[in-house]
């Protein structure tokens, strides 16, 4: 590729995951010579997620994606488990509102979606190369022009670039324009599918064929550190998974691997039953940003931008991504289309708009409002371990039926609580929860 | 928590799909020195969730990618001694997710 | 494999006529009979794979009540008749043999025709060739010419009703699947060496011989066969190809110790193979390496030394005649599956076994010379 | 020098799993793939592209995804590709695909000589390696199998040296162009592509042939009509693992361990005995 006859987009967007689909999506829908680069041999091969779709941030970029999406089951039950070695104790919210169409959430399998959304990318016109690992980006002092592929001839033009590539956000980090990421800041998680006839699931989860069950548990079975396990019902599989911060499995005495920790929760007496018979077919592992609002690098520049887990645009919370990551790659992409229809040239000043619309929409609300979340869990080890196992052992009493009176059952209960944790220490987590979520 | 039984990790790995580039290993070691000296925790070689890091005998650490499921966390977490050379494999080699 | 074919679920065997096919045999096909086998052979030798063919043939044959027939195509060098009454003793009661200058050396065109000819003029229904690069390369043109059914590698023949029922590995042998050739003939078939048992050699079996002209002169035919070049004076490794393998693993600690893999496949005439960490480590190179990322062989003997037996390894090599490995570690994965086994440590064990080897060998060799 | 490579989409098999318990063929997240042995083929075609220029074209009988199978290997440098699919294709066993290829090629030679025609060995979900030679041999083409090396081309003599993988050693053969040759696996190693191949290939149209504009005669040739074999049943193998039968070193000594088991090998494998005695007496 010699100078004369450089290839020159409006513009380039890195990766093909949720963020990259909406952003090339948009603006090739908007009538820009769009280039979006994957490194997978298809899109999808190379993104993992637990894998929810929230409807509501799609269907503002595909309002009729329902009508030939891959989608695995809609949900129609959230459960909160907290674990103790041998038992669990559950909050189960279900509707008959959640099973009737158009359904909110999706379980999805991430690399047919991601080919699906990909292939209506290249039905927007924007033009898809697979299988190329873009190195770096091409700077012309702080400006962005373009990026160098890791093929003969790799180096490709653009007035902006779109960095969607993902949590390890390599491009942005080798261009200096932010740091390493901490291990504070990101949640290792490892996770399973297990195939087993759709009629299994269907009795197992009490569910019709197109509806599903999401499990979210915490507790002993992270062993003390801060993480949640997952366990998600697919069309004809299950996904069983676990994450915790990065630092804890760093400083974990037990130097417990990840994929011991999930054979233990797998083995837990409350999940075996529910994965029993299922085939594996695939084990895979992935970090999530966790780090929130403050670990959120500065996401535009001259010639710039970046969206989705490459900016760590997830809020753990409430366990969202990829609404996030649709949301920041629209937005960006929108920024751009304006850009280029009033003619600005694409500087930290134009692109400015881009920040200025991800703070007044939910993206930076929800991720200011839970800001102190992650300090406040790494802090206070005590939610994964000593609060589990107290409200399991307040329940065993509480439903044991032994000839005990009940007053004395009550005061063994609020017993166990203070002494381990003593009143100051019961009132400091209350508060300090309330400030986490206020 | 039962006792943790030794998991076969490469039963796993066995089931994803992996395109090896022979000759091309796309993380390397550094220094081998800084981390048969240096590192007493060594925790890569636990925490990677492909266990592509082995402690050998004589305290060194020994890395093969193939199986490596491009995370990243061996980089996050080598902070003191930032030694792990971590790039992505070339365009289309590495793990291919069949599902993801 | 024809590409629809939709697998069936479980075992449940889906009825062959299907819409859109002639599933019934056509009258002026009903006179085939018979069952030939193609007899390979190359520079004084004949491939064992055609005999194992003999004895398969004789048993459809008699289920079927037909004569079986094997078929020797060969220029002046070649001592057909030699092979004719091996051929006899093997099981055969009649041979058909071609000679022509043509055929010294097989080439496709002159090989392509001679069968043919054969087959128009004696109408047999089974024809059956080694699945070797010789037998898969005449195998696809004949069956081409002839217009008739044709399945490759077989690893299992029978009789349902009168027709030829071909079992053979499909999706790379993680399937099995049942071929058949309803409405065409000849039903021809090629099977994989070291699949089907040697049969008995009966000295005093005879046969008779029918000898038929070629019909085709040199010029006829565009390529010429230049020169053969046998794999000893080859340094390439094929691996892919070699009948005994001698494999290490990480479990020789070191790379001196890999010398005692190379001893010991010296004197067994063996290449030497090794796994994914041995080939990490340097002790041997990429092109030795056996398994899920390296190479499938299918040896008559594999020695497996310091070798724990991980899937990822086991799918390179388990379809070895027979397994020998060494380990110390008693419940290593890799004794589920071998047919021997020693616990012991192989840099012990395999100086003590090539020595064994070597006496033996030589006692052996006295006792010929 | 204008070359046609033919492809096959086909399912990764290294990923189809057997249910071990129902014995059902697990198919779900096997992705499809261009068959790995056709890759040397189009390696050895561009190679020869890079030395005496020319076009390499692309053919592919197949469903319509196939055309992602097409795109990536003119993203290797292959200057165009034709995608011949019809519903009347369904079903084809070797037979009848190597009379739709053959007719196929005998089209695109009309636009321009063909000179070479290059397989891959066999596909890794039909493993029959048939279609090369039913192709070579209804366009009248010489067939060449196995091809591990080609030695030499001359386009003015229009003359083809090769070597051919055979029985214990390899065939140096002489022939003419045009010929149709299957090459063996391992031969060579497929390129990265160039920026520019990739560009042109997410640009470039796949041309797709229906059952007439691939020249087809005989409709009753083609798809179920024209396969004479038939699929009457598939199911997984028995998986084999009992117990190896064990000795242990350390209560006797190694040699008789060992003299045991060479006495145990070759009574029950006599032939292989022979055959290490007379490759040493040799």
């Amino acid at each position: 590729m010699n100078l004369t006859t450089r290839e020159k987009f409006d513009a380039i967007v890195v990766g093909a995951g949720p963020s990259g689909n909406s952003a090339a999506f948009t603006m090739a829908k908007a009538g820009l010579k769009v280039l979006q680069i994957e490194r997978g041999e298809y899109p999808g091969s190379k993104n993992v997620q637990g894998a929810i779709l929230y409807a509501d941030a799609l269907e503002r970029i595909i309002p009729d994606f329902r009508d030939d999406a891959p989608l695995e089951r809609h949900i129609v039950e959230q459960r909160i488990w907290m674990l103790d070695d041998k038992s669990f104790v559950g909050t189960h919210y279900r509707s008959d509102d959640c099973d009737k169409p158009p359904y909110n959430r999706y379980t999805i399998i991430r690399a047919q979606f991601d080919k699906w959304f990909s292939a209506k990318v290249r039905e927007a016109g924007a033009m898809l190369i697979c299988e190329t690992t873009v190195e770096e980006l091409l700077m012309d002092g702080d400006r962005c022009i373009g990026v160098r592929c890791d093929r003969k001839g790799g180096e490709v033009y653009a007035d902006v670039v779109v960095l969607a590539d993902g949590v390890n956000s390599t491009l942005a980090r080798k261009a200096g324009l932010h740091g390493e990421i901490s291990a504070k800041n990101v949640a290792l998680a490892v996770k399973e599918i297990l195939f087993m006839p759709e009629e299994v699931i269907q009795q197992r989860f009490n569910v019709g064929e197109e509806s599903g069950v999401v499990i979210e548990m915490m507790g002993t079975v992270t062993e003390g550190m801060v993480g949640t396990g997952f366990l998600y019902t697919n069309k004809e599989s299950l996904t069983i998974g676990v994450g915790c911060m990065l630092s804890d499995f760093k400083s974990n005495p037990r130097r417990t691997a990840p994929y011991t920790l999930l054979e233990n929760v797998k083995k837990h007496p409350g999940i075996a039953p529910l994965i029993a018979g299922g085939e594996m077919k695939e084990y895979c592992a992935h970090l999530i940003p966790e780090g929130g609002f403050h670990a959120v690098p500065k996401v535009y520049g001259h010639g710039w931008m970046i969206v989705g887990d490459s900016g760590g645009f997830v809020n753990a919370a409430h366990r969202e991504g990829s609404n996030l990551a649709m949301t920041t790659g629209r937005l960006a992409a929108e920024t751009v289309i304006a850009a280029k229809g009033a003619g600005k040239p694409m500087n930290a000043k134009t692109l400015a708009a881009y920040k200025a619309a991800l703070d007044d929409s939910f993206v930076m609300k929800d991720l200011h409002k839970y800001r102190d979340m992650p300090q406040v869990l790494h802090s206070s080890p005590q939610f994964f371990t000593t609060y589990p196992s107290l409200v399991n052992r307040a329940a065993q009493t509480f439903f044991t039926v032994d000839g005990v009176d009940k007053k004395t059952k009550e005061k063994k209960i609020l017993g166990s609580f203070r002494s381990a944790r003593r009143l100051g220490g019961l009132v400091g987590d209350a508060f300090r929860m309330w400030r986490a979520f206020r | 928590m039962s006792a943790a039984a030794i998991v076969n990790v490469e039963e796993k790995l066995f089931q994803n799909r992996y395109k090896v580039d022979h000759g091309r290993p796309h993380i390397r070691i550094k220094d081998a020195a800084v981390c048969a000296n240096q590192c007493k925790e060594q925790s890569c070689t636990f925490v990677c969730p492909a266990s592509c890091y082995k402690a050998e005998g004589n305290r060194s650490v020994t890395l093969i990618t193939d199986g490596c499921l491009e995370c990243g966390s061996c980089r996050v977490i080598c902070t003191e001694h930032r030694n792990v050379a971590w790039e992505y494999p070339r365009g289309g080699y590495g793990i291919l997710f069949k599902f993801g | 494999m024809s590409e629809a074919a939709k697998p069936a679920a479980g075992t449940s065997p889906r009825p062959a006529g299907r819409a859109g096919r002639n599933t019934e045999l056509p009258e002026h096909l009903k006179d085939h009979k018979g069952v030939w086998v193609f007899i390979e052979h190359d520079r004084g030798q004949v491939h064992s794979v055609s005999w194992e063919l003999m004895g398969q043939a004789r048993i459809l044959a008699d289920r079927l009540q037909v004569p079986v027939s094997g078929v020797l195509l060969g220029g002046p060098a070649d001592p057909l008749e030699k092979y004719a009454q091996e051929a006899h003793a093997f099981g055969a009661d009649r041979c058909y043999l071609v000679r022509d200058p043509v055929l010294q050396g097989y080439r496709n065109e002159p090989f392509t025709k001679g069968l043919t000819d054969l087959v128009n003029a004696h109408r047999p229904e089974i024809l059956l060739l080694g699945a070797t690069t010789m037998g898969r390369d005449l195998a696809g043109s004949v069956a081409t010419t002839l217009s008739t059914g044709l399945t490759a590698d077989c690893t299992e023949l029978n009789i349902d009703g009168r027709a030829l029922a071909a079992t053979r590995p499909t999706f790379g042998g993680s399937l099995l699947c049942t071929i058949m050739t309803l409405a065409y003939r000849p039903q021809m078939a090629t099977v994989r060496p070291r699949v089907m048992p040697m049969p008995r050699r009966d000295a005093t079996r005879t046969g008779d011989i029918v000898e038929r002209p070629l019909g085709m002169v040199e010029t006829d035919i565009v390529t010429k066969l230049l020169d053969f070049i046998p794999d000893a004076d080859r340094n390439t490794v094929n691996l892919a190809y070699a009948d005994i393998i001698v494999s290490g693993g990480k479990g020789l600690k070191n790379g001196d110790n890999f010398r005692l893999v190379w001893e010991l496949a010296r004197v067994l005439g063996a290449e030497v193979g090794a796994t994914r960490a041995a080939v990490q480590a340097g002790w041997a190179e990429p092109e030795r390496q056996v398994g899920q990322t390296g190479k499938t062989v299918r040896p008559k003997l594999y020695i497996a030394a310091g070798i724990s037996g991980a899937i990822q390894h086991r799918v390179g090599m388990e379809a070895a005649d027979v397994i020998v490995a060494i380990n110390t570690d008693p419940n290593a994965p890799i004794f589920d599956f071998a047919h021997h086994g020693i616990v012991g440590n192989a840099m012990q064990v395999l100086p003590v076994l090539t020595q064994a080897l070597r006496t033996h060998l030589d006692k052996r060799i006295r006792r010929i010379a | 020098m204008h070359i046609v490579v033919c492809i096959k989409q086909v399912p990764d098999s290294a990923q189809i799993r057997v249910h071990p318990v129902t014995n059902t063929i697990m198919r779900q997240g096997v992705p499809a793939i261009v068959n790995p042995y056709d890759l040397f083929a189009l390696e050895e075609a561009l190679r020869l592209k890079d030395r005496f220029g020319g076009r390499v074209t692309m053919l592919c009988m197949g469903p319509p995804q196939a055309e992602e199978a097409l795109r990536k290997c003119v993203s290797f440098g292959a200057t165009d590709a034709i995608l011949v699919t019809d519903r009347a294709f369904a079903g084809a066993d070797t037979l009848a695909t190597s009379y739709a290829l053959a007719a196929a090629i005998r089209k695109i030679g009309e636009e321009q000589a063909v000179d070479l025609v290059f397989t891959g060995k066999q596909t890794i979900d039909g493993d029959t390696a048939q279609v090369g030679p039913g192709i070579a041999k209804r366009l009248g083409m010489n067939l060449l199998t196995y091809v591990s090396r080609i030695v030499e081309v001359d386009l003015d003599r229009r003359r083809l040296k090769v070597e051919r993988r055979a029985e214990g050693g390899v065939q140096l053969l002489d022939t003419t162009l045009p010929s149709l040759v299957t090459m063996l696996e391992g031969t060579n190693e497929m390129r990265f592509a160039s920026m520019e191949d990739m560009l042109r290939a997410a640009r470039c149209p796949v041309r797709r042939w229906n059952k007439d504009q691939a020249g087809i005669e005989d409709v009753a040739r083609i798809g179920l009509k024209g396969s004479p074999t038939v699929v009457s049943k598939v199911f997984g193998p028995t998986p084999r693992c009992e117990k190896a039968d064990m000795q242990v070193v350390a209560d006797s000594s190694a040699n008789d361990v060992c003299l045991n088991l060479l006495q145990k090998i070759f009574t029950q494998h006599p032939t292989l005995e022979d055959e290490i005695v007379e490759r040493l007496s040799v």
